[in-house]
């Protein structure tokens, strides 16, 4: 019941919402998570995020993330995407969501799949500032925290 | 067995800055018999050239994937494999 | 910086969370909860739903709930709209969405929302079932606990 | 004060199954002097009808609301407030 995607086109929303409950009834709540690309980073202005990927893996690396949300949450399915390639400020990264018959299953749901997408999906974020420079973003402690927060057992690996 | 002496072919990935060091997005690599896991073929690759050295420099900042799946310092490599590195990722 | 409404009509959850973060470039995620009218309850067959309100006291409520979330979160804006009358299963109920520069904060801000909401905001819920009958939705106390659990200052009342 | 002594006119809404049991959405009471309180208030409804009586039946299953503002039963009732009563709430 999971869609997966990787795209460099941008995505809609509300039809992903529509999608994901399209012809059922037995929905109570839906949860989503939009990521987007911001204008600054440590005080510095961002012109543009640049999203590498590992194209033989990542979609394996997200069907895994969403199956184990399936396993942990009673979800009636879920949706992942993730765009690649150049972004610029405001433009959206991901969505993830999630759909149940309760509202706590969906939120948490949402959250588990934002947080494990963030470390055990191969992509990584380069960002290009306003002085000419370029870095590649470094994962984030509290990232792994919330990540394995979800279990003694932390995500796949990285 | 001959496996044991034969130098194994493995098309070798490199992603983010690790791919930027290197200066190869990916390249086939016949390492020599001794190189069984992860860990000894980082080793091996470290002296292929100065960008591989720098790439494999922070060995705590390199994740490494076998077959497209994440893998472990000790996990083996075999003839064949597609062992992909990269930092840790930073994808959501 | 809260969008509060009460209406009769169905919302577009793109349309709402597009208006939202229209025009920044500050934010770095978007979270949201949609309730929809679920088909069944406790096995019986719901054929509507009817939502009532005390339309003096909604909005008050509501932009409190909003307030509160602004206080505890640091979030640049949320959307909080709740349909009245009768619905049907599958229908959207109600809708909340937070933008947060960070991803944590617009997770935990649109739980929020929906906890202090369902217990904060004077609505009711009448199901209208396949055999005729018809029954007032009972508060759960694991409602209550949802919302109190964010404090040790329960929502304001009910 | 002459206040205490005089009958208070209050605008008391019903909501949900308080309304259906009470028969009416919102009706306009003269309370005697001696109802200050949402409690005291609650006590003397009771008393108007068995449809105020019914509604009132279980207290605890009642919450309630002066001048759109949720009150507890030992709140204050003046002259003029609006009293709203109701079932939890079971929105979102």
């Amino acid at each position: 019941m999971a869609t997966i995607r990787v795209q460099t086109a941008d995505f809609d929303i509300g039809a992903e919402i529509a999608a994901l409950v399209a012809g059922r009834a037995d929905i109570g709540g839906i949860g989503s998570f939009v990521g987007t690309v911001r204008n600054s980073a440590g005080g510095r202005q961002i012109l543009a995020m640049t999203l590498e990927h590992y194209p033989a893996m990542t979609e394996q690396a997200m069907r895994r993330v969403a199956a184990e949300a399936e396993s942990r949450f009673p979800i009636l399915g879920c949706t992942l995407i993730h765009r690649v390639g150049r972004l610029l400020p405001g433009e959206n990264i991901v969505l993830v969501a999630a759909v149940s018959p309760h509202r706590k299953a969906a939120l948490d749901a949402t959250a588990f799949l934002i947080d494990w997408l963030k470390t055990s999906a191969p992509f990584w974020k380069k960002e290009s500032f306003a002085d000419g420079a370029e870095a590649w973003v470094e994962a984030r402690a509290e990232d792994e925290q919330a990540a394995s927060g979800w279990n003694k057992a932390p995500p796949p690996a990285s | 067995m001959s496996d044991s002496a034969t130098p194994a072919t493995l098309r070798i990935l490199y992603f983010a800055w690790l791919r930027e060091r290197v200066g190869v997005s990916e390249e086939d690599v016949a390492a020599p018999p001794e190189v069984h896991d992860v860990a000894g073929l980082i080793a091996w690759l470290r002296g292929r050239s100065p960008g591989h050295a720098a790439a494999f420099s922070v060995e705590r900042s390199v994740r490494c994937a076998v077959n497209q799946d994440f893998a472990a310092p000790d996990a083996p490599v075999r003839a064949g494999d597609e062992v992909a590195f990269f930092p840790p990722v930073t994808g959501g």
